[in-house]
């Protein structure tokens, strides 16, 4: 319904009772009918708890205010019990139904709710004349499922994208993989080059984010790398991080990494240090930082908010090789503008594959590239047979390629 | 050296001091002009409208002071239009500042405005650590999530949530964002699992992330920056739910200016490159 | 060996599996362990920041120690934190009395010294380092949008249409356009609408898909216990 | 007092923040400094109250005495309270309905959940990188956190950033309500398919797939340029922000309107 007719239908209720006073404080208003043809089913693939409930809508619930809305009482069923002994209790209210709703749906979820027990359910319709009820003819129970049926396509999409990745890794060890180049990646050798050259410090930020986000382990995997790098040309390294976690992470991985380049004695627990976890707080201190130290080259690797511009500005007007490489398709447009090189989106990922060499890892992003094939050809599939559809050709169910990525049912 | 190469490479100082001076000026000389309604805007109006009177909606506040400019005006635009319609609003917060912000909100519009009666007509529920964890958690309950609200009383002991057991009850969602979590996470676990209509008022800066879920329809419509707050004021006006524009307009017109400089810087920058490289080439 | 490598390598790979496959399996208890888990990662967060604080401190102690250049500002960070921590940690932390002391409701509380220095120093602080965005989006535009070759045209192109059709000042240059029809489209806030919506909004996605992919790998790769620099010693 | 000393200090904290624009000074670094101490004790607090305290202390055992003895403390650890046969929420033993000698009665009911040791053992084991002869052991809490990042995301992130834009993409090009609708959902569709080309890793950029792969460039570059574009209006709108502060808060108390 729309509001203007809410209202209008509201100005006639009010309307009717000053025309007729006396009768409306003779006769109180009626009760409004029940609801109709209560129905009650487990609802699927959650993990129980929960029953899903539905009713026709009252006959007197028309927007005329008779009806203001519907109660949901629930009780244990006891074999031999009347219903009405029971031990009812309210546990939800639904509004009104609109206009053009032929049923009105209420999940009971609770943990009073046992599962395998059975349960009965009365709706109330709720109204200034009183309430009219229905009862639910059977007792009806919530069961747990092991495994949720609205994610078959998710699961279909998990099994198949891993697969792929799998073969190919295992498939890697055996065989070259092409790469095409990564202009960003070959910049890594010459900015820590150049900081060699000018004896000014690396400055390596591996975002903002802490360990749970994927794009600051990726981050910390490239940290890796530089590790190597700068360990191999004596080039001091300074990553300044804002979470104590990736602190303890990024310690260990470089340690390693200068341990493998046969340079443990340069390494120092200090070259990664903890400054706050506050966003403009870092950057504030990363900004005094880079003027401070005047780092000759600055990465960028992991997951960044909108400090990526301070950091890539104040690192530009201090004439640093930057090299930023992100996953958020928010930031990139401030890398890609204030830095020499960007790694974008899936290119990040992929860098530390790219950059350690390790065959398994190349052979993950050649895993990908099948990934990406499977959604290129599901593209191109999915758009002939959905225009063909849009023309009037009926196709067979099978043929129905959006429910393959119809996802959004499966919560 | 001459006036191209001097232009070339201008000291970024005196573009900081230019941009300055176009916001600070407009600023203390308001002016406002016509705006016109994006269909993005005209999405989240329509998506409240549907809404029948008296619905309950949750409003959820994912920023803090930085983007106050920006998310604010929404946020009183849409409080206004949320309690002329008499709908009932449960404002909780993700981010601990959000708190700050609904509470400013709140007792501007709701208790000053409206005379809104609270734990009847609205309630703030308050900030909850733990990200999408808590909206995965208020999808089973409210009452375990929020045990108690701001006051510190019982959540269960208001009426407005009375039969509001968990997210399955709230007819709609409004995230006011300005960042992780934000709309996004609301898209991800709470309108898109549990197929609830929303619509959202964010920062320019988040609309790109937003906007693939506004293509496909899991979210209604964006109000997106300060444009976006304003053209949702000039809207409200238009279908008589405002009396007068509010900051969203009076920020328009520093905004306006200041853009117009910068796209004059950089068409400056562009033509004094292209004389140097045609000069180039000569020699 | 067993503690060093063995077991973290374990843990990883059990609970990776584990988390992978509450998302399909809704029965008590594997269902909830993904919010369990983030809850935990929270708690083992928030236990981490002591070390990194702890970290932080020492490091600004020893520059003031060796008197190095511009100590006394790093006294400054050692005294913030000090006050900041004692006004957060103590919970009877108050301006004026007749409060109840709830631990912990002083931090949302408007008239704990907490709320004080969040209001008017963390605030200020914070919401004017996000500021300087705006000189900064202005220095990088006006240095980066130069026309050099077709790639960054295109950047340059698409950035000023949008910068233009978005305030209304700039919507005035095409003001003389017809409302509809052909010509229509042509109207600055439709073009910018139309750019942001499609082109861009295809370009978002295409990323989109493409981290989606990079983030399943690398996954798999922590999972499969590929990706495990940090247990050293290969 | 607070308020007005609160209000100088800020617009003070403001201009030298500000003052990095023309160049590093010392009174940035005085307020560098000083929000690097402030926000990482903030944060710290906040952790600590929003995290360890309700989720972490509120889910292992304490003993009864310790509870009982500091409710203020442990109020919120509480999940109720029965006394007499009747059961109380939590929040009675601070809204003044239970006198302290009833409380002392009272049983305190709360609800112990051992799973919440796993955090906690694994927080302490963090600590371990201390002592350097077992600071491995810090390892099994990253271990932990690494293998719930990458379950938790693998799953959400194809979900949301890869099937539900592919079934976006997925839009007729033909019997569309109007021929600008089947336009739009072309160009999307060259867009994203040509933007997958760009990053194809495991094949050369060169012919048709090289021309695709430039197509998914420009589409690259004008979402960059676009998202840029739209951020201007954003970070403008920041600055509208301090400038309203200073001129409407600071200024105000200055000229005695106050705020």
């Amino acid at each position: 319904m729309k509001p203007g007719n809410a209202r209008l239908a509201a100005l006639a209720v009010l309307l009717c009772l000053g025309a007729a006073p006396a009768a409306a404080q003779d006769a109180p208003a009626a009760p409004p009918a029940p609801p109709i043809d209560l129905t009650a089913e487990d609802t699927p693939n959650d993990r129980g708890h929960a029953i899903a409930l539905s009713w026709v809508l009252s006959p007197d619930d028309d927007g005329s205010g008779r009806v203001t809305g519907y109660s949901v009482w629930r009780a244990e069923h006891r074999e031999g019990v009347a219903p009405a002994d029971l031990e009812w209790r309210r546990v939800g209210s639904h509004s009104p139904g609109h206009l053009g709703d032929d049923r009105l749906t209420h999940t009971d979820v609770s943990d009073n709710i046992v599962n395998g027990r059975p349960y009965l359910y009365r709706v109330r319709t709720e109204g200034p004349g009183g309430s009219g009820e229905i009862l639910l003819p059977a007792a009806i129970a919530a069961r747990a499922q092991w495994f949720n049926r609205a994610r078959w396509n998710m699961l279909l999409a998990v099994l198949v994208l891993s697969g792929g990745i799998m073969y190919w890794i295992q498939k890697a060890q055996t065989s070259d993989i092409y790469l095409r180049p990564v202009a960003g990646l070959k910049a890594f050798d010459e900015a820590i080059g150049r900081a060699t050259e000018m004896g000014n410090p690396v400055l390596f930020v591996p975002g903002i984010m802490d360990m749970d986000q994927i794009e600051t382990l990726a981050g910390v995997s490239i940290l890796g790398y530089v590790g190597k790098m700068t360990a191999r040309y004596e080039t001091p390294l300074e990553v300044p991080v804002s979470r104590s976690l990736v602190m303890a992470h990024a310690r260990e991985v470089v340690k390693e990494s200068y341990l493998q380049a046969g340079r443990p004695d340069l390494y120092n627990d200090d070259m990664i240090h903890y400054l706050t976890d506050d966003q403009f707080g870092y950057a504030a201190a990363v900004d005094g930082i880079m003027l401070r130290q005047k780092p000759a080259a600055c990465f960028y690797q992991g997951k960044f908010y909108a400090e990526s511009l301070i950091l890539a500005e104040t690192g530009n007007s201090i004439g640093a090789i930057q090299i930023a490489g992100t996953a958020s398709p928010a930031q990139l447009p401030f890398f890609i503008t204030a830095c020499d090189y960007t790694l974008i989106g899936e290119e990040f990922f992929a860098a530390s594959a790219y950059l350690s060499q390790d065959k398994r890892s190349i052979g993950s992003i050649r895993g990908q590239d099948v990934g990406k094939l499977i959604f290129m050809v599901a593209l191109i599939l999915g758009v002939f047979l959905v225009s063909l559809e849009a023309v009037g050709i009926q196709l067979p169910s099978w043929l129905d390629i959006t429910a393959l990525f119809d996802v959004s049912s499966g919560g | 050296m001459d006036l191209f190469e001097k232009i070339s490479s201008l000291d970024r100082r005196w573009i900081f001091l230019v941009i300055a001076l176009s916001i600070l000026i407009p600023l203390l000389f308001p002016f406002t002009q016509p705006l016109e309604v994006s269909p993005d805007v005209r999405a989240v109006y329509e998506a409240l409208a549907a809404l029948p009177e008296g619905s309950t909606v949750l409003c959820s506040f994912e920023y803090g002071p930085s983007t106050l400019p920006e998310v604010h005006p929404m946020a009183r635009s849409v409080m206004r239009y949320l309690f002329q319609r008499d709908h009932k609003v449960i404002v909780m917060a993700l981010w601990p500042d959000g708190l700050f912000m609904s509470r400013d909100i709140l007792d501007e519009i709701a208790v000053g405005e409206y005379q809104a009666e609270y734990g009847v007509d609205y309630i703030n529920l308050g900030y909850k650590a733990g990200n999408e964890v808590v909206i995965k958690s208020i999808a089973e309950s409210f009452s375990r999530t929020y045990p108690v609200d701001t006051r510190g009383q019982s959540t269960t002991s208001w009426p407005i949530m009375h039969g509001i057991e968990n997210l399955a009850n709230i007819d709609f969602i409004f995230s006011l964002s300005a960042g992780y979590p934000g709309t996004v996470e609301w898209v991800q676990y709470a309108a898109d699992p549990y197929n609830k209509p929303m619509t959202t008022g964010c920062t320019a800066v988040q609309v790109t992330e937003v906007v693939p879920y506004v293509r496909s329809g899991q979210c209604a419509g964006i109000l997106g920056g300060l444009a976006g707050a304003a053209e949702f004021e000039v809207l409200l006006m238009e279908k008589g739910w405002l009396t007068e524009l509010g900051a969203g307009n009076r920020g328009m017109a520093a905004q306006s200016v200041a853009h117009l400089v910068l796209v004059a810087f950089i068409i400056i920058g562009n033509v004094a490159f292209y004389v140097e490289r045609r000069r180039q080439r000569k020699f | 060996m067993l503690l060093k490598r063995w077991i973290p390598l374990f843990i990883l790979v059990f609970v990776g599996i584990l988390t992978l496959i509450h998302w399909f399996v809704p029965h008590d208890p594997i269902g909830s362990l993904g919010r369990d888990f983030s809850q935990f990662f929270d708690i083992i967060a928030s236990f981490a920041i002591i070390l990194g604080a702890a970290n932080l401190l020492k490091l600004q102690s020893m520059k003031i120690s060796q008197r190095k250049k511009g100590w006394p500002f790093n006294l400054v960070t050692i005294i913030a934190f000090a006050l900041t921590a004692y006004v957060g940690l103590n919970w009877h932390s108050y301006f004026g009395g007749g409060h109840n002391y709830l631990a912990g409701t002083h931090v949302n509380n408007p008239d704990s010294h907490f709320f004080w220095v969040w209001w008017y120093v963390f605030t200020p602080l914070s919401a004017t380092m996000y500021a300087l965005l705006a000189f900064y989006v202005a220095s990088a535009s006006y240095r980066a949008f130069r026309a050099r070759n077709v790639e960054a045209t295109v950047l340059l192109v698409a950035g000023i249409i949008i910068m233009i059709g978005r305030v209304p000042l700039g919507q005035q240059f095409t003001a003389w356009l017809p409302d509809s029809g052909f010509w229509s489209i042509f109207r600055l806030e439709r073009l910018s609408d139309w750019i942001y919506s499609y082109p861009n909004g295809a370009g978002q996605r295409a990323i989109m898909i493409g981290i989606a992919l990079g983030v399943v790998s690398t996954s798999l790769r922590l999972i499969l216990g590929i990706e495990k620099s940090f247990l050293g010693e290969e | 007092m607070a308020e007005t000393v609160g209000i100088w200090f800020a617009a003070f904290l403001t201009l030298a923040i500000f003052s990095f624009l023309y160049k590093d000074n010392p009174f940035y670094k005085f307020a560098e400094h000083l929000f690097t101490g402030v926000s990482a004790a903030y944060w710290m607090s906040v952790a600590f109250w929003s995290q360890v305290h309700p989720n972490l202390f509120g889910n292992i055992w304490w003993p009864e005495a310790f509870v009982r003895r500091f409710l203020e403390f442990t109020y919120v650890w509480v999940d109720h309270v029965e006394l007499d046969g009747q059961i109380y929420a939590a929040n009675a033993l601070i809204d003044g309905s239970l006198t302290p000698e009833m409380i002392q009665r009272a049983e305190l009911v709360n609800d112990i959940r051992v799973m919440y040791y796993i955090p906690l053992i694994l927080g302490i084991l963090f600590f371990t990188r201390l002592v350097p002869k077992i600071a491995y052991l810090s390892r099994w809490p990253l271990a932990f956190v690494m293998g719930m990042a990458a379950g938790l995301r693998l799953y959400s992130f194809l979900q949301s950033n890869a099937m539900e834009q592919i079934s976006a993409t997925i839009a007729p090009l033909a019997g569309t309500p109007t021929a600008a609708e089947a336009i739009n959902n072309l160009v999307v569709l060259i867009g994203v398919f040509t933007g997958l080309v760009y990053f194809y890793f495991s094949r050369e950029h060169k012919g048709l797939f090289g021309s695709l792969s430039r197509v998914g460039v420009y589409f690259l570059m004008v979402s960059f340029g676009a998202a840029f574009g739209y951020t201007v209006m954003a970070r403008v709108s920041l600055l509208l922000g301090r400038f309203q502060f200073l001129i409407g808060d600071w200024l105000g108390t200055l000229t005695g309107a106050g705020s």
